[in-house]
């Protein structure tokens, strides 16, 4: 999975869309051609705050869905929760509105060849590339269930279309106010048991990537998460994004999430490490 | 803009253009690769190298500030061998210029890096990061004291010998950084990088605790600019004749200037990149323009040229 | 809300609050008081006063920077005759909590400003500039050399009896800021103040000259917070039980709140005052949120928190 | 003139409109009752960039005029010219978008209790202001000439309704783009000999506002000048903005040009000095 993403380009792509979903923004943005190199699991790098801004940083986030259409051309689509000021900022342009931006970056959720059974599972806006995903899946001929997770329910993104193109989908609210109440990790053992899930996918909070690691951890389950550190540069040249990583021979090495990730082997990374000196 | 000799050299090394990377900024080089060409700039610098390998400090390794970012990377990477053996014989591959930044634990580490790069192929000038506030141990941090700043130059030289040119990156934390400038220089080093990241610390509002994994970080960007650009004018008002590569805060045309007007003879991009893939062609573009259109006929004209009487007007 | 023990103290000085104006950021306190009361915050910090007027240095005195500005005033003041005629007899009615910022060329005149205000009545606590950067001659910045640091101190000391609170203000542009500080204290400083401006510059892309006047500048502004907030965490995890007068670009509650779990026992507000003149109110009613919110009962039980084990939760 | 404006308030103002003319942007501003406050040579100060700005100090403008309107009530109108990031950020803002505005700043002109004659100079935006002012003057039962002059056509600024309450109004711009070619200062002697002015009102560049003064030097005419030092805070706290100006002793002070000014006595400021270290 590792490595540079060679198609990666930089370019200031116009705002063709953005709707609030729950607690979330569902940002369109028109890119041409490049859709076609965006695949589940790649995220973009957005520059925040217009030309007078403090932020010297750009904002990571995973490409949601792409759609071509006669009126915009080729389209990717963002799932984007307002936390700071630059996710705000974003939330806040209108239509027709450029942004500078860096696409497709990082890995791809691997796609498996034959038809198995795969497990989706994420959290918040976590759920975002596991759509595109499922039909990506279902494609080939897999069985695909899915569990959302989050605290309340206006952070429960998935949206009807998505829906359609999974077996099963299971949500879980900590406040109970949508779904099921309790964590979305609680089903998993069983599910993976019950449905002979041969892969789970995942995307959502670093605690729940891990818990979801622990769950798999005594069986053969392969587990791709898309993982979400700090990123500074998103194209592997600042080495802030760094996560413990086993290699084939037991060795940990610390690799960049953005481009050895963001979707890794959750059965490779050293999860108790992970914010601990490592000592190679 | 034909006129234009947009060259520069550092020691006897020359560069066809100003604009280099800064260390630790462009990784070793592939990244950046597949977004401009790695010849158009003046040369890459890469990030520190280390005798051995090294994983660097813990996550998080980065907070954005006002304007700016803290780091505590720690200089992660992978050792001597596996850097020549892979990313050197890339870079010499590529065709690119390659000044090689190199850091040490102990002045002697210092000394056996300079010694494993003596005569190796395609390097234009050594980097020697004596300043970097992201170690396990602040002690460390040579650039900070007059005689171990000396100590590890003064190593470096001896084992390098003398055609590869020696640059020494100096910390702004220091009460007088002319002394510490004049010293290396002393010491036998060529040229002078400034400068390395301001030690900074943020807490993080949520732990209330220091927000890096490191406590510490290095404070880069354009809110340091200002202490780039004067230490940059204080040095070489004091050493006129020494070439500075300068650095801090440069993410436009602009702000390279102002670093070149204040004595800088080559100008490094840091975090600017972080933010924009292509800053270093675009800057280096604007830089150009600039020039011509203030009517420099050689970026060497502009060097230190903030020290001129005003009634040099050009 | 109605719980929080909002209140502080420097030495033996009480405060209400801790939100204080910065030295030199609030002139005499007229200005301010036009768009709130002055009762309303911890104290107001006077503009640093010496012996005699001065008309400080030429204009240009400002540049703005990213997330910051550079200032050089030179301590353009009407001296400390006037001063105690007019602008503190003024305080002094407002009833206004004043701490006054004294600056000498030399340790004498140090000396001789504290003997002036020495049984003044109406003044709180007296900050002592040794850290001015915007003086003709770099060499007068005392707080950059222990020796020189610790005989203003001892001066003042000696001079003002026992009863006044010190508050020795320091520079960040020292090599070891933590010495410095524990040299002041050791020659009778009661507190800190934290940071002064950092020395930086900026050179005017049309002249191509330095842009101030004087040159170089004091750099203040949320640019410099992450070095501010280190300064104080290394100060405050040194010397625990001095009490420390946070400052540098403090512009909103969590600001505030950063430099006070660092260690800051009250917080000047500077730059902010500029940019918004009744910044001081804002950032004091955000904190004060802030803190109630964190489940704090005291804002001394924040102070300095961040130097707690993880483990030591709220 | 000097001591602090104590009408001035601070406040989240809505732009009511946003108008290009030549080179300038015409904007209006609603501030309601304060408008009653605002008297020609004021200034207001604005915060720009919006939250994530990473430009830290507000930007100065004259007020050019007052309105009340049924639609917006009180309204403020300043001429700016997009020069950098701050105003630029100014001049890009649309109707209905709010500011943080304090206003009115600093010194008024002196207006003569008698009908005096009166010649008006502006340089560049600098007449922005020299339209209200005529209005009041003539209310008085001045006579009002009236000087504008810039480099370029595209930078005079000389409203159609505003050239109704002057007697005379001519315009220099230096290359020839509009009205008679040369520098405004050079008609100013013989005018004032010939109209018998008693006092010039001046605001525009510090170079030619000196000129002024020293064409003004050797008669007795008042010289009542609106100044433009960069100003960090604009309320008399962070003494950036201060010229060297003799009082009553002939004692030479750097005064603020915020609280002090900007509108000042030309005679009392010593050019000659202006940007030098005064000794006391
Ligand atoms: C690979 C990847 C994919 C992501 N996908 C999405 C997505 O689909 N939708 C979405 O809403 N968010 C996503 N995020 C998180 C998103 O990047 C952050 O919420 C955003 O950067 C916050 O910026 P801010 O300015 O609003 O917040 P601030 O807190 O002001 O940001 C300050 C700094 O911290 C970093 N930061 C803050 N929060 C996070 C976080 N949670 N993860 C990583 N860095 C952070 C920022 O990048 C910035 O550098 C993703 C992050 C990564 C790394
Ligand atoms: C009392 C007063 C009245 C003014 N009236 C007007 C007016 O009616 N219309 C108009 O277009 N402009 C006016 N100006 C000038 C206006 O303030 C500046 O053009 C503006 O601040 C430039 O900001 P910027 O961010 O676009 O430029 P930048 O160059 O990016 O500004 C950087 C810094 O320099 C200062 N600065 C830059 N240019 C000037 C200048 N010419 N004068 C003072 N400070 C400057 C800015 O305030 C800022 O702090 C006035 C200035 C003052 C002091
Ligand atoms: C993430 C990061 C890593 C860095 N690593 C190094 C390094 O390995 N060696 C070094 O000499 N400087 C290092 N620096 C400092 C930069 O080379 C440069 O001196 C500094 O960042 C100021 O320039 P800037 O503001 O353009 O980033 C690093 C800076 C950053 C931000
Ligand atoms: C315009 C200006 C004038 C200042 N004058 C003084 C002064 O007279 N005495 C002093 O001790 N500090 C002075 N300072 C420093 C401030 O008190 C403060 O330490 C510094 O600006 C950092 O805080 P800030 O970022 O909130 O402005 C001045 C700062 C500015 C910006
Ligand atoms: S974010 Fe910079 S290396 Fe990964
Ligand atoms: S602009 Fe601050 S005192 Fe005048």
């Amino acid at each position: 999975m590792a490595g540079i993403n060679r198609s990666a380009a930089q370019l200031l792509a116009t705002i063709v869309g953005n709707k609030k979903v729950g607690q979330y923004h569902q940002i369109l943005i028109s890119v041409g051609d490049l859709v076609s190199q965006c695949k589940p699991g790649n995220f973009v790098a957005i520059s925040v705050g217009g030309p007078s801004s403090k932020m010297v940083l750009r904002r990571a986030f995973a490409i949601s869905r792409t759609t071509t259409s006669p009126q915009f051309g080729g389209a990717i689509e963002l799932i984007v929760a307002p936390h700071g000021s630059g996710s705000t900022w974003l939330c806040g342009l209108a239509e027709g509105e450029q942004i500078d931006i860096t696409l497709p970056l990082g890995t791809a959720f691997g796609i498996p060849t034959t038809n198995v059974n795969a497990l989706l599972v994420g959290g918040g806006y976590g759920s975002a590339p596991l759509f595109g995903l499922a039909e990506v899946l279902k494609e080939r001929g897999c069985r695909v269930d899915m569990l959302l997770g989050a605290s309340t329910g206006a952070k429960i993104y998935a949206p009807l279309e998505g829906k359609r193109s999974v077996n099963s989908l299971r949500i879980f609210t900590e406040d109970g106010s949508m779904g099921e109440t309790g964590r979305i990790t609680s089903p998993i053992a069983q599910l993976v048991s019950e449905l002979q899930i041969d892969v789970v996918y995942s995307c959502g909070p670093m605690a729940m990537l891990k818990a979801i690691s622990d769950i798999l951890g005594s069986t053969d389950v392969v587990h791709q998460c898309a993982v979400e550190e700090a990123m500074a540069c998103g194209i592997g040249i600042c080495m802030t994004c760094v996560l413990p990583v086993k290699d084939e021979t037991g060795k940990i090495n610390n690799l960049r999430s953005c481009i050895d990730g963001p979707v890794m082997d959750g059965a490779a990374i050293e999860w108790d490490l992970v914010g601990k000196t490592l000592v190679l | 803009m034909s006129q234009l000799d947009f060259s520069t050299t550092l020691g006897n090394a020359w560069f066809p253009t100003p604009i280099f990377t800064a260390s630790g900024c462009a990784s070793s080089g592939k990244e950046l690769a597949q977004f401009f060409d790695l010849r158009d700039m003046g040369a890459i610098v890469t990030k520190s190298i280390m005798t051995k390998p090294r994983a660097g400090r813990a996550t998080p390794r980065m907070a954005e500030t006002p304007s700016g970012m803290l780091n505590s990377i720690g200089l992660q990477g992978p050792g001597i061998d596996a850097f020549l053996a892979n990313d050197l014989t890339w870079l010499v591959e590529q065709k690119a210029r390659i000044i090689v930044s190199i850091a040490g634990e102990t002045a002697e580490e210092f000394a056996s890096l300079a010694r494993r790069l003596r005569g190796v192929a395609g390097i234009s000038a050594l980097e020697v990061n004596i300043s970097c506030p992201n170690v396990e141990n602040r002690g460390m941090v040579f650039a900070c004291h007059l005689e171990s700043a000396q100590t590890v130059i003064e190593g470096v030289r001896r084992t390098i010998g003398g055609d590869l040119p020696i640059i020494a990156k100096l910390s702004p934390d220091v009460t007088d950084i002319v002394s510490i400038a004049r010293g290396v220089i002393d010491a036998g080093a060529d040229g002078l990088a400034l400068i390395n990241t301001v030690l900074g610390m943020v807490i993080n509002p949520n732990t209330m605790r220091p927000h890096l994994g490191g406590r510490t970080g290095g404070l880069s960007g354009p809110a340091i600019r200002p202490i780039a650009v004067r230490a940059i004018y204080q040095v070489h008002e004091a050493l006129p004749k020494v070439p500075i590569l300068g650095m801090g805060g440069v993410s436009s045309g602009a702000d390279a200037f102002e670093l070149i007007l204040a004595g800088a003879s080559g100008v490094s991009v840091g975090t600017a990149s972080f933010g924009n893939p292509t800053a270093i062609m675009k800057i280096q573009n604007e830089l150009r323009q600039i020039l011509t259109d203030k009517g420099f006929s050689s970026l060497r004209e502009a060097v230190g040229f903030a020290h001129r009487p005003e009634s040099s007007v050009r």
